[in-house]
């Protein structure tokens, strides 16, 4: 297995968060489209501290991070969408456009 | 040669939660494919010789965040059920992707990447090597990390609770 | 290195700033008294500084160098010569008077201080510091808080003022920013330090056509003609130690600017684009006393004397570069920042008291003023007959040294601005005749006069003018080694 | 007593009486009006003290110094500044004295003579001043004591457009002077009198004779904005909006004979100049002219007084520039002596009668204040020139000075003026002593109080014994006492006779029509009352071209230069919110763009 490889693997997680994140309508969707795209980052990490990365513990720290930071996201994201549930009975992105110009 | 039948299995396993969730119209079998992903991705961090953080992916990836979403979406019981699903926004978006897979993926092939002469063994960035470097090095980045899961735990606890007074 | 006065000086601000936020809401009288004490303490510390700058060597003292970001070269390099003495002692008066003149402030009083300090960190800095990058950083902070402090505070027009001061200067920093970037990289030093820069000759190619960004970047500020637009609605909407501040000191940040980066890191380029930006200056001089004679509004009448004595400031810089007047004509400009300074904020003080009193600035809403208000009105003829050149207080000086140069470089155009005094004479007038002589106007019989602290920071500021105004030399002994270091560099 | 002690003494009491009683006083006016005189008092004790010391050397210490330039503060003890400061110090306590009388009413009377003692500090220190700028600082804070005097009842309109019309004008005359100190600077590096005047290595042997006359020329505005010389003399008459006592002061004895005083300061560079002397003859015997002809027809008492100040001021402007230094000089300080006595007289019959108008002055029964009168009558015979009494010697003198001079045509002119002169002075006295109609029994009229008398009757006797200080006055200038013959001051005795004659012919007897010989001539007549148009031409031309390029430039502000930054402004708004349309807030899309974006970036940036 090469870095490519790796590398690939991770673009193909990146894209479908991307398909996730353009063409949802729920935001939970949208969620998890965000959490694909942090996996692949953290993919891209791994194997860059894995071939080529002096000090091998650097890429560890960082993917440990992402994942810390996704939980913290994660749980307001989720307060978020139940507060905003709770008001408007609906996560339809398309419905909530109030930054429209 | 095992190993590398394993480890492409992941990336497959990883690869194709990946798509379902990006495609599939039900919210609940969403979640399902990306804790697939999840698990795929745990199983290249073993290969990448890293236990510890696969332990991590499992650990809050899986077993926490994946369910926290399972539960909210149950919460809200009406989520749970299949969205408006359009088509159209599907394959626009789908191409915009794929142009984006096809320029990035020419550009991860063409490109030379500075190679370690041989890939670190596990020996060499063990936990204890991770603790190490959390406390020392990069301590700034562990506060600011706990802080920033502190402070957003308690934010959500405050966005949900204020709401649910004023009802 | 002994005791860091300047950091010490310029952390008055800061820990005011903190201070007053920490103060519980409501607690005004606090708040006001947290100000007035740590800019009493920055004016003496300021006293201090003057004292014992040497004024036999010239050159920069109190120096404090710390790297801060030593991969790019950023220092905290502080230091002071005879020009940034003198500057920091015109912000610590206008700062401590100001806050005097905003006592009676009522409304959302620990904000205003709080952004108000949060200025005046920024004008220390850009007076105090070496580094090229700090300089602009200190240039920002002193420039962002003027939006809000206008918006909330402010009176007539407040909203468009605001926005219309901000976007100038904001396309001054776009200006200036990539020149500064430009002169850290052609030097290839590696170090913001101006010191350093100060000593590599850049080409001459480069310095023309990098002097231009700088000189107009900072030039907007300094209420540069034909980019003077913002000032006088500006100093029109804000609230009197806002104006005071303002005009008394944020603009002399932008001659202090093209002084210390434009001139004297690009000495090259000042000199070719001298004779045209000496010309726009020497117009704003006149233009600003045309337009000033046609103002109805006290404070559009200052502004409009701003304009025109800022442009003595610019031409004295360009004359100065031009070299053949010796050092008056740096001397004068620094003068005249001064002198402008004290007077520019003993104007708006002064309207600010009237305006408070009688709510409104139309000067011919008033008539005969000094009768209700003798005291009010006697410190405004005093700040007038200073914006009119009248000897015996301290802009004279400066524009005496400013004349002379002119004189010496282009007669004609020296002539005409010394006729131009005509005109500051007639819209000062003007002002007097209108709004303080004539016939008594019952309407404001019920007007009280400035009494005991009232009269304090107005007082302050009078004397300080006069002060000057019989002893130039306190000023020039100081400034003038200054100018000799800098004359070299030509 | 080191004469630099004595000096500061002189010039500095009456600053510090004036801080003490503007910061400390205004309420307090008998203490002010202590201070402001005690002041005075050490300033006259001082100033003659200084004056019986004799002619000193000059002192002076380093005042400012910036690059090459240095400039010093000292003071001058020639016999010029020393005989000047002595009169100065004294007329200016004697109006003080009179003041306490004439403002007893004013409520605002600290305000009055704290300004006095300002006008005080800044006159003598004119006069001792021994560097240009020096000079030129106390000249302008001369001006300032003066606008505010002038416009001390500023809830008058017309006393505070005069005030203004005052400093403006003197303002134009001191940008001449201005430049010209500033051109002086630069091509000497200096400032200080007396080294500028060295005849060997004074600034005449630095620059050619047309850079000279330039330069004297430039000063000469300044002289003729504060002599109130022609074109700039219209301030003046008005200037009388002020108290009485001021016009006292100011603007007939001390305050407008500055711009003479620097003339004589600087008379070795005019002398030096044959084109600025010309230029000085004709503007002066001009104004000399051209005032004497106003104040035929003038019936206010005080600008009657004014004209004839301008001419005689004029007068001494024409001896010095003829040569006649000790004739410009004596004139100036007998001018002071017997001009001051007039209006004195002027003011203790408008504190009576409240009118300026001298007919009414006189229909009232003026004449009753006999004391008043008789200051008035001899101040008057003086002013026309009548011996022995003061104006005749130094009017004497300055028509010699002409004749010696060789400028026949300006002399015969000058003689002409002074027989105007002698006319409408005794045409003043005649219409207050001589009224038209027979006095009423009026029990009413007294003489005024003793504080206003006093000065009146000092001056009065200063006025008959002036001719005695020629012989002193020669020795302390060290010049020598010129002798003339009696048939050479014939022309100006008949001149001055003529004019007292004619006066009576048309205003004295019983039979006289009261209205003048200009009166036949109607054009005349006219162009006379309206001052010669001099106004109404500043009016139309100068004002009105000041305010038309205000109102220009003030549009081309608020339409190019503001406007334009506004219409820039709405075409950023107009742009926006076109722009702002693209802005769906529909976020899937902006993420699409993004990504497609990156995407060719990624292509076109990874292909290289």
């Amino acid at each position: 297995m090469s870095l490519s490889a790796f590398l690939l693997v991770s673009l193909v997680l990146f894209s479908a968060g991307l398909v996730a994140i353009m063409s949802r309508r729920n935001l939970v969707t949208i969620l998890v489209g965000i959490e694909l795209m942090l996996n692949a980052a953290s993919i891209n990490f791994m194997a860059f501290n894995y071939y080529t990365a002096v000090d091998p513990v650097v890429g560890q720290i960082i993917v440990l991070v992402i994942i810390g930071l996704a939980a913290a996201e994660v749980a307001i994201f989720l307060s978020i969408l139940m507060v905003l549930y709770r008001a408007r009975h609906d996560v339809d992105v398309e419905e909530i456009r109030e930054i429209r110009g | 040669m095992i190993a590398t039948l394993v480890i492409a299995a992941f990336m497959i396993l990883a690869m194709a939660g990946a798509i379902y969730a990006a495609l599939v119209p039900h919210t609940l079998h969403c979640i399902i494919g990306l804790g697939l992903t999840l698990f795929g991705v745990a199983g290249i961090y073993l290969y990448l010789g890293s236990p510890f953080v696969a332990a991590m992916q499992i650990l809050i990836y899986i077993g926490g965040i994946s369910v926290a979403m399972v539960f909210a979406l149950m919460l809200s019981v009406s989520l749970a059920k299949k969205m408006k699903h359009s088509e159209i926004k599907v394959i626009l978006s789908s191409i915009a992707a794929i142009l984006f897979l096809a320029v990035m993926a020419r550009l991860i092939m063409t490109t030379e990447f500075p190679l370690r002469e041989e890939p670190a063994g596990a020996a060499a960035w063990g936990v204890e090597q991770i603790g190490h470097g959390f406390l020392t090095t990069y301590s700034p980045l562990f506060i600011g990390l706990a802080i920033c899961l502190s402070v957003a735990i308690i934010a959500a606890v405050l966005v949900a609770r204020r709401e649910a007074d004023k009802s | 290195m002994g005791i860091p006065i300047l950091s010490l000086i310029l952390l008055c601000p800061v820990l005011a700033t903190a201070a007053v936020m920490l103060v519980p809401a409501g607690r005004d009288q606090m708040v006001r008294w947290i100000s007035v004490a740590f800019s009493l303490l920055a004016l003496i510390l300021s006293a201090i500084v003057w004292m014992a700058y040497d004024q036999t060597v010239g050159g920069l003292q109190f120096e404090e160098i710390v790297p801060w970001v030593p991969a790019v070269g950023i220092t905290w390099h502080m230091a002071v010569d005879g020009f940034g003495v003198l500057l920091v002692m015109l912000n610590s008066l206008v700062w401590f008077t100001g806050v005097l003149t905003m006592w009676s402030l009522a409304y959302r009083v620990k904000e205003y201080f709080a952004f108000m300090t949060l200025l005046v960190v920024g004008v220390y800095g850009v007076f105090m510091t070496q580094d090229l990058f700090l300089l602009f950083f200190f240039y920002e902070i002193a420039v962002v808080p003027m939006y809000p402090l206008i918006l909330i505070w402010g009176s007539t027009r407040k909203e468009y003022a605001a926005m219309k001061l901000m976007l100038y200067l904001l396309v001054g920093s776009a200006l200036l920013f990539p020149a500064l970037l430009a002169i850290y990289h052609v030097a290839g030093l590696g170090t913001f330090s101006m010191v350093e820069l100060g000593r590599h000759t850049f080409g001459i190619e480069f310095q023309k056509f990098v002097y231009p960004f700088v000189y107009l970047g900072f030039g907007v500020l300094a209420g540069m003609f034909p980019f003077h637009g913002w000032s006088p609605s500006g100093h029109v909407a804000a609230p009197s130690a806002v104006s005071m501040l303002h005009a008394g000191v944020l603009m002399k940040l932008g001659a202090f600017g093209i002084l210390v980066v434009g001139i004297r890191l690009l000495p090259e380029g000042a000199t070719y684009w001298a004779p045209l930006f000496a010309v726009l200056a020497a117009c704003g001089i006149l233009y600003g006393a045309f337009v000033a004679l046609r103002q109805t509004d006290f404070k559009f009448v200052i502004g409009f004397s701003s304009v025109s004595h800022m442009g003595i400031v610019l031409l004295g810089l360009n004359l100065g570069v031009l070299g053949v007047a010796s050092a008056d004509a740096f001397n004068g400009a620094v003068f005249q920042m001064f002198a402008h300074g004290i007077m520019t904020a003993l104007f708006f003080s002064t309207v600010g008291y009237i305006y408070d009193k009688a709510h409104t600035k139309t000067i011919s809403d008033f008539g005969g003023l000094g009768s209700q208000m003798p005291r009010a009105v006697t410190i405004f003829i005093i700040a007038g007959l200073c914006g009119a050149g009248l000897p015996g207080l301290a802009s004279f000086w400066a524009e005496l040294l400013v004349f002379l140069a002119a004189m010496k470089t282009y007669p004609i155009l020296g002539a005409a601005i010394v006729a131009g005094l005509v005109l500051t004479a007639m819209y000062i007038l003007r002002v007097f005749q209108q709004a303080f002589f004539g016939p008594r106007n019952p309407k404001w019989d019920g007007l009280t006069d400035m009494v005991g602290w009232e009269l304090l920071p107005r007082a302050i500021l009078v004397a300080v003018l006069i002060l000057f105004g019989f002893f130039p030399n306190l000023i020039l002994g100081l400034i003038d080694p200054t100018t000799q270091i800098l004359m070299e560099g030509f | 007593m080191n004469p630099a002690i004595l000096a500061i003494v002189v010039i500095f009491t009456p600053l510090v009486a004036f801080a003490t009683a503007m910061l400390f006083c205004m309420k307090a006016h008998r203490i002010a009006q202590g201070l402001i005189l005690g002041g005075g008092a050490v300033s006259v004790v001082g100033a003659f003290l200084l004056l019986l010391g004799g002619p000193s050397e000059t002192q002076s210490i380093v005042w400012l110094s910036s690059g090459s330039l240095e400039l010093s503060f000292g003071f001058m003890f020639d016999g010029l500044s020393l005989s000047f400061g002595a009169v100065v110090a004294l007329i200016t306590f004697l109006v003080q004295v009179y003041s306490i009388g004439y403002m007893h009413h004013d409520p605002a009377k600290t305000r009055y003579f704290a300004l006095l003692g300002l006008f005080g500090w800044a006159m003598l220190g004119f006069v001792y001043a021994v560097d240009l700028l020096q000079a030129l600082i106390f000249w302008e804070l001369v001006g300032l004591a003066s606008f505010f005097l002038i416009g001390f009842w500023y809830e008058k309109p017309s006393a505070s457009a005069a005030a203004r019309k005052a400093f403006l004008l003197t303002r134009i005359g001191d940008t001449g002077l201005l430049i010209g100190i500033l051109l002086i600077i630069n091509i000497s590096g200096m400032a200080h009198i007396p080294a500028l005047l060295d005849a060997e290595t004074g600034l005449t042997t630095m620059v050619s004779e047309g850079t000279l006359t330039l330069l004297v020329l430039l000063i000469f505005m300044g002289i003729m904005g504060k002599s109130a010389q022609f074109p700039l003399h219209t301030w003046l008459p008005d200037a009388m909006e002020g108290p009485t006592p001021v016009s006292a002061l100011l603007h007939s004895a001390t305050m407008v004979a500055a711009g003479v005083f620097l003339f004589a300061r600087l008379h070795p560079l005019f002398m030096a100049s044959e084109t600025a002397i010309l230029v000085v003859l004709c503007i002066a015997i001009f104004t000399a002219l051209m005032s004497a002809t106003i104040a035929m027809v003038e019936t206010d008492l005080k600008k009657v007084l004014a004209y004839s100040s301008i001419g005689q001021l004029a007068f001494m402007l024409a001896a010095l520039a003829a040569g006649g230094l000790l004739a410009g000089i004596l004139h100036l300080i007998l001018h002071a002596v017997f001009k001051a006595l007039l209006f004195l007289c002027a003011g203790s019959y408008i504190h009576h009668f409240e009118t300026n108008d001298m007919r009414e002055i006189g229909r009232r029964g003026g004449r009753r204040m006999r004391w008043t009168t008789a200051g008035l009558v001899i101040g008057g015979a003086s002013l026309a020139g009548l011996p022995p009494l003061a104006g005749f010697f130094s009017k004497e003198e300055v028509l010699a000075s002409l004749s010696h001079g060789g400028y026949h045509l300006i002399w015969f002119l000058a003689l002409f003026a002074a027989f105007l002169t002698a006319y409408y002075t005794f045409r003043m006295v005649f219409f207050i002593i001589l009224p038209d109609r027979p006095l009423e029994a009026d029990a009413t009229v007294h003489d005024s109080s003793p504080v206003i008398l006093g000065p009146i009757i000092f001056l009065t006797i200063a006025t008959v014994l002036g001719g005695l200080i020629l012989g002193p006055l020669a020795a302390i200038l060290l010049l020598d006492v010129p002798h003339h013959s009696l048939l050479s001051m014939l022309p100006a005795i008949l001149c001055a006779l003529a004019g007292v004659f004619v006066a009576w012919w048309d205003f004295g007897r019983s039979r006289a029509t009261r209205r003048g010989f200009v009166g036949a001539v109607p054009v005349l007549h006219r162009l006379f009352s309206r001052k010669w148009y001099v106004d109404d031409v500043y009016q139309a031309v100068f004002a009105r071209f000041i305010q038309l390029m205000a109102t220009v430039l003030h549009r081309v502000e608020v339409d190019l230069l503001d406007g334009g930054a506004d219409r820039l402004a709405d075409v950023t708004r107009w742009t926006g919110g076109w722009t702002a349309r693209l802005q769906s807030g529909w976020v899937q899309a902006y993420i699409a763009s993004g990504v497609v974006v990156v995407a060719l970036a990624g292509y076109f940036l990874g292909s290289r």
